[in-house]
């Protein structure tokens, strides 16, 4: 049997199975969910055929499954994100209702990311959208939240946008090009005209921007991702919007490098480059820690987008390293938010006051986490960063990487940002109880840190699969090492030697300091600091969390003054004034909505075809 | 690489790092004391001052954060020094210069000030943590201008490696700092603040923020601070030394060349008074960003 | 001297306004105006004074411990900033039962002044709001600036002197008795 | 090797050492009580220059070797001294300015005011004087070193050892003692 369709059976199979095993126990329905994660993820790495092809004929269509080299990476972020997702979710859903729902939608989503993942062909691809933005959907709107129906129905209109910028591309490449094979496009596609290029690359960017949310098409990606389940957030900022990502790396590639028009991929890399600069200055003001990492999320896919839309082979290669490192470590961090959520019952930062003492695993893994995402040496965001840099230097893109350098300067802003607000500051009476998390939720997230810090020294762990696939993008003979890093112009690093360095530096200061310090140490709370001598009483708190970055604002208060949003503001409503105009001819369910979209298509398609 | 020979070349390398970092120290308080009309102090006051807060007997401690604060800084500190080239064509000295560029040396700088700040948070100290942020707001500030002269020259010579960059200064026999003098002059506006010296010490505002992110630092772990901090301060001014003032083959001449570069910082810090971090960031972003984009504009057109 | 035409007039004003309810009006010199009222009337005299007459400013709040006749005398000093008169208002406030009526709503600096005396001379002032602690921390004694609260005597139980203090002498009789000075009977017993 | 260092008479030699680094390098705490706070200024800039000697203000207790105590001190003011003392780092001295920190000076009889610091906190050196001028700040401090170099600046270890006495002290003049405890 076709092993590209077991793994889809697995995840779909097992979602239906997991409704059923909810409805009878959470005990039944957890150990299925493990089951069918670790089982998708063990089959996914161990025993999937790639070079395995099915075609289905259905109504005059032809449906290929097809994996490639480049897919098979963003499937592999999938695979190890899934079972230690999986995991983490057993505790962190304990007490919700509707389980078997929720986990349904999630495994139907991940099927659908994988079926994106096989799809040879435009239409597949499509259909594997739908399910998944579907999917995603619903779990948007599973909490019930106050606000939760205004943030789902911003990502649908999103999604909307992009599904029917893409469907619009799917139908002119099947009146123009007679075939909705993905490599039979790429392959005829110089002979056509600039124009069909420029249209149809732009409409399947629009589509795929949606999903990587870059600037213009960002607006639901923090309000989406803050107010979903943390344990899914963690995928679908992980490796949902790396769909996003593949097909802009698709695009940009195939479509623009590889017939000529480069001018239109440094287009793209520019949004890429504003999206991350503005997004990292949005993240730093924000109140709540989930909503900071969701605008980090928005910055750090900036980063990739500005990576591939320069097209060289460090600067794709970077941008493919840096989306399954972003992955990582962005689920590790919004499942290390989760826990804190879970544990002290709020993730804002003016409530949360140092938890470091009581959650020291959970700090563990978000500052390996937060380490990677500033990219600083040794740990692996740095091997990430330093290509991208080295790439867009060499290749004489400039301006483009001081944007770049900006907005990863600002990022460590808030980095700190973060860390001190959750983990750090002065001690609370309110969080004296607070205890650690459950280790389902805090042995998958010390894996993943474990991961990254590995991967800092030895990067060529992963460069061997990132090599392949970029054969499958046109670019060939690419080269690696397993920690010596060599740019354009043949400077390199070697990164045994910097992680050397400062490892045993920082060990034997740490021997001697702790060796000379620890006889006479005092331990001390956080009470007992200086306060010009005045003792704090027991209900004081100094702990510092409003207007945290104020001179930062202020000296760069025409970004907030002048980007943000007034315009924009007006825009998203506008839309949505819109969209709950176009509700009311509706019923309002999500059947129906469906429904209109497959109904669209086979217009379009009727169309296209009576045009021809 | 011999790795005894590295091993021997590295600690030389610091020991002498150390050294001449605490007497550099040693010689700004002695001429901040001289244009204030003072006697002041020995120039060797900060190995006294060093030594006394190791002789300190008992050590406060905040949590392990607070007790890794100054190690990040010491490693940070130390590594940036064994990978800016010292001596050219010195085989001994030649330390980690090969393994290592520029990117890495300015993504390397602020993993001692993050490291800090992480151990600053747990102190607890709402002072520390405010000069943390106004901190990192400045590093926003002064690191923009910097990259943009470093990325200039790094495009025009060819090369993003710091030993390049001295190879070729000194095969051609010229200084960076006359061939591209935009970029110079855009590092040199930001030196101060990479300093956190001159107007731009409002971090530790000692009047202020209570000397800000070590406010809660005593004893040991301030002395490997300020040990650290000389160190990091000359493995900066030879990292300026090497990129625009064409490096040198000798301790000597090393010497003479950063003395001269902090001579100037230590002369716009007496001369400056405090700015506010917003003042600060806008005054960085000032004139020191147009000479960069000069630069750029120079590398482009030429 | 200058002629005290502007505060004869006030004098006439004031007679003219409450009649019995003030008494013991004097121009003092010039521009400084004395007069003295009951708690019941003070807070009209001072409304009187701030909203008609322009007394706007309200300079000082003070207390004098009148222990031998069992009193305290509250001053209150105003001052009118373009006919520069001193208003001097005084106010006799039992000892054994200190209440004073809450002027703070009149000039909100009354307020500090008003804590002060509640800290420090026990006086009380309905509706005053503020920490009760203003300077002293943790006070349990007699309010210390009362005059029946003997220092001296707290200091020795609270505190001890370090020797060689003993021979210590008393400045101002020291000097008395090389002077040939009589010191009067209450000045000794009060000389602290 | 490890017997060099328990040695006696090396010992000495890192005791010389130390306490040379100790002497010539005092971060000072001026706490600003009194009248003496004024007497700090011009102290330490241009026209004395206690810098010269080592001295330099500290900004928090945790970097600071000597605290100053520079005038008359309230019962409430002690409090907070005595938080900033033990908040400081051993080796630790006091300086005691004016005659009010040695019997109360002209403050003798007043209710609010401690006559004897040294009760309450160890004094190392007392400057007298009301207040002293700066020259006699500077010879306290050259005292202060002299003593720190004979190893007989130990207040510190003597407020640590007779801890019970001192608090005894502290509470009987500090009413409602809500201090944080210190694990010494």
């Amino acid at each position: 049997m076709n092993t590209l369709v077991v793994l889809l059976l697995i995840l779909f199979g097992g979602g239906i199975i997991a409704y059923f095993a909810y409805n009878i126990h959470k005990i039944v329905g957890d150990i299925w969910l493990v089951l069918v994660g670790f089982a998708a993820s063990i089959y996914y790495i161990g025993y999937l055929d790639v070079s395995q092809v099915l075609n289905i004929h259905l109504a005059g269509f032809v449906l290929t499954l097809a994996l490639n080299s480049f897919s098979w990476i963003f499937g592999l972020l999938i695979a190890v994100l899934l079972p230690l997702v999986a995991l983490y979710s057993i505790p962190y859903m304990k007490g919700q209702d509707r389980l078997g729902w929720f986990y349904m939608l999630f495994l139907f989503s991940v099927g659908g990311m994988y079926g994106i993942l096989m799809a040879g062909d435009w239409l597949t691809l499509f259909i594997f959208w739908e399910i998944m933005t579907w999917s995603s959907y619903l779990i948007v709107i599973y909490r019930r939240s106050e606000d939760a129906p205004r943030v789902g129905l911003k990502y649908l209109i999103f999604s909307a946008i992009g599904a029917y910028s893409l469907l619009t591309a799917i139908v002119l490449i099947g009146a123009n090009v007679h075939s909705l094979s993905i490599s039979k496009f790429f392959e005829v596609l110089p002979m056509h005209s600039l124009g069909f290029k420029v249209l149809v690359g732009s409409l399947m960017l629009i589509g795929f921007g949606v999903k990587a949310a870059v600037m213009p098409l960002h607006v639901w990606a923090p309000d989406a991702y803050s107010t979903t389940p943390m344990n899914y957030t963690s995928m679908f900022s992980g490796a949902l919007s790396k769909m996003g990502i593949y097909g802009i790396g698709l695009i940009v590639i195939n479509l623009y490098y590889h017939s000529g028009i480069s001018l239109a991929g440094e287009i793209v890399a520019w949004f890429g480059a504003i999206t991350a600069v503005l997004a990292t200055y949005y993240a730093l003001i924000q109140k709540d820690a989930k909503r900071l990492m969701a605008w980090s999320s928005v910055a750090q896919l900036g980063y990739i987008v500005a990576g591939l839309g320069i097209g060289t082979k460090l600067s794709v290669f970077a941008g493919i390293y840096l989306a399954v490192l972003h992955g990582l470590f962005k689920a590790n961090l919004f499942m290390a938010i989760g826990a804190v959520e879970r544990q002290a019952g709020t993730t804002n930062f003016s409530e949360l006051r140092a938890l470091i003492r009581k959650m020291p695993w959970t700090f563990f893994s978000a500052l390996i986490s937060v380490i990677v995402l500033a990219g600083i040496p040794p740990l692996s965001g740095f091997v990430g960063k330093w290509m991208l840099y080295e790439s867009m230097i060499t290749s004489g893109h400039y301006v483009i990487v001081v944007f770049l350098f900006l907005a990863s300067v600002a990022g460590f802003l808030y980095a700190f940002r973060f860390l001190f607000g959750v983990f750090l500051g002065q001690e609370e009476k309110e969080f004296e109880h607070v205890k650690e998390a459950n280790p389902f939720m805090t042995v998958p997230m010390l894996l993943i840190a474990l991961f990254l810090i590995v991967l800092g020294t030895f990067p060529g762990i992963m460069f061997k699969y990132i090599a392949r696939s970029m054969a499958d993008l046109g670019f060939y003979g690419v080269t690696y090492k397993m920690s010596v890093l060599t740019n354009d112009w043949g400077q390199s690093i070697n990164m045994q030697y910097i992680a050397a360095s400062l490892v045993i530096v920082f060990v034997l200061f740490l021997i001697v300091l702790t060796w000379v310090a620890y006889k006479n140490s005092r331990n001390v709370t956080t009470k007992d600091i200086h306060t010009s001598g005045e003792p704090p009483s027991e209900e004081d708190n100094y702990h510092f969390s409003e207007n945290f970055y104020r001179p930062f604002q202020r000296a760069f208060a025409f970004v907030y003054k002048y980007a943000i949003t007034p315009v924009y503001n007006e825009f998203a409503r506008g839309i949505e004034d819109f969209f709950q105009y176009v509700r009311r001819l509706y019923t309002g369910n999500a059947q129906t909505y469906a429904l209109y979209v497959l109904l669209f298509l086979a217009i379009l398609f009727l169309i296209a075809k009576n045009i021809h | 690489m011999n790795i005894w020979n590295l091993l021997l070349s590295a600690i030389v390398t610091t020991l002498l790092g150390f050294i001449i970092g605490v007497t550099y120290m040693g010689i700004r308080r002695k001429i901040v004391a001289l244009a204030q009309n003072r006697y002041g102090p020995p120039i060797y006051q900060n190995f006294l001052d060093i030594l006394k807060f190791w002789s300190k007997e008992s050590n406060i401690y905040h949590g392990v954060m607070h007790h890794l604060a100054p190690l990040w800084m010491i490693a940070m500190a130390i590594t940036i020094l064994l990978i800016v080239p010292t001596q050219y064509g010195s085989k001994f000295f030649e330390n980690l210069s090969f393994n290592g560029d520029l990117i890495l040396i300015l993504y390397l700088m602020p993993f001692g000030q993050l490291g800090m700040a992480l151990g600053v948070g747990q102190t607890g100290n709402p002072n520390s943590a405010i000069g943390v942020t106004r901190g990192l707001s400045l590093l926003v500030g002064s690191e923009i201008p910097f990259i943009m002269a470093l990325i200039a020259v790094m495009i025009q010579y060819h090369t993003t490696s710091v030993t390049d960059l001295v190879r070729i200064q000194q095969e051609h026999h010229t200084w960076i700092m006359f061939s591209s003098p935009f970029a110079f002059l855009a590092a040199l506006c930001v030196l101060p603040a990479m300093f956190h010296a001159g107007p731009y010490e409002v971090i530790i505002a000692p009047a202020e923020l209570a000397s800000g992110p070590m406010s809660e630092f005593g004893g040991k772990y301030l002395g490997t601070m300020m040990s650290a901090g000389s160190i990091f301060m000359f493995a900066k001014l030879t990292l300026f030394v090497d990129v625009f003032m064409g490096g040198s083959t000798n301790w000597l001449w090393l010497i003479v060349k950063t003395f001269t570069v902090y001579l100037f910082v230590i002369a716009v810090g007496i001369i400056m008074p405090r700015l506010r971090t917003e003042q600060a960031i806008r005054r960085l972003w000032g004139w020191p960003l147009v000479f960069a984009i000069l630069a750029f504009i120079q590398v482009a057109l030429f | 001297m200058a002629d005290l035409q502007k505060e004869n007039l006030l004098l006439e004003v004031l007679k003219n306004h409450f009649n019995d309810k003030i008494f013991d009006l004097k121009v003092q010199r010039h521009q400084r105006v004395h007069l003295r009222t009951t708690t019941e009337q003070i807070e009209a005299v001072l409304l009187y004074l701030k909203e008609k007459l322009g007394y706007k400013h309200l300079s000082h709040i003070s207390c004098v411990d009148w222990i031998e006749e069992n009193r305290f005398e509250l001053v209150y000093i105003l001052w009118h900033p373009e006919d520069k008169i001193n208003v001097l208002v005084k106010v006799d406030v039992d000892r054994l039962n200190p209440v004073a009526p809450n002027i703070d709503y009149i000039w909100p600096q009354a307020n500090t002044y008003e804590r002060e005396m509640r800290e420090m001379f026990g006086i009380q002032f309905p509706g005053l709001v503020g920490r009760k602690e203003l300077i002293l921390e943790d006070w349990d004694d007699l309010p210390p600036m009362r005059r029946d609260f003997d220092t001296l005597q707290y200091v020795m139980e609270n505190f001890e002197f370090r020797s060689g203090r003993e021979d210590a002498q008393n400045v101002r009789e020291t000097i008395a008795k090389r002077t040939g000075e009589e010191i009067p009977e209450f000045a000794k017993k009060y000389s602290r | 090797m490890n017997r060099a260092f328990n040695d006696r008479e090396s010992q000495k030699i890192l005791d010389i050492i130390k306490n040379f680094a100790r002497k010539n390098s005092l971060f000072i705490l001026a706490y600003g009580t009194g009248c003496g706070a004024i007497e700090i200024p011009p102290t330490i800039t241009s026209r004395y220059d206690a810098e010269r000697f080592g001295i330099r203000g500290a900004a928090t207790p945790r970097q600071a070797d000597v605290l100053l105590i520079t005038g008359y001190l309230s019962v409430k003011t002690l409090k907070r001294v005595i938080r900033a003392y033990e908040q400081m780092q051993d080796p630790k001295y006091v300086m005691g300015f004016g005659s009010c920190t040695i019997n109360g000076g002209m403050y003798w009889d007043s209710y609010n005011t401690i006559k004897q610091l040294d009760k309450y906190i160890p004094v190392d050196v007392y400057i007298n004087g009301c207040m002293p001028r700066p020259e006699a700040v500077i010879a306290g401090f050259v005292k202060l070193q002299q003593l720190i170099q004979q190893g007989k600046a130990l207040g510190w270890k003597h407020y640590k050892e007779n801890l019970e006495w001192y608090r005894q002290n502290q509470q009987k003049v500090i009413k409602n003692w809500r201090m944080p405890d210190y694990n010494w």
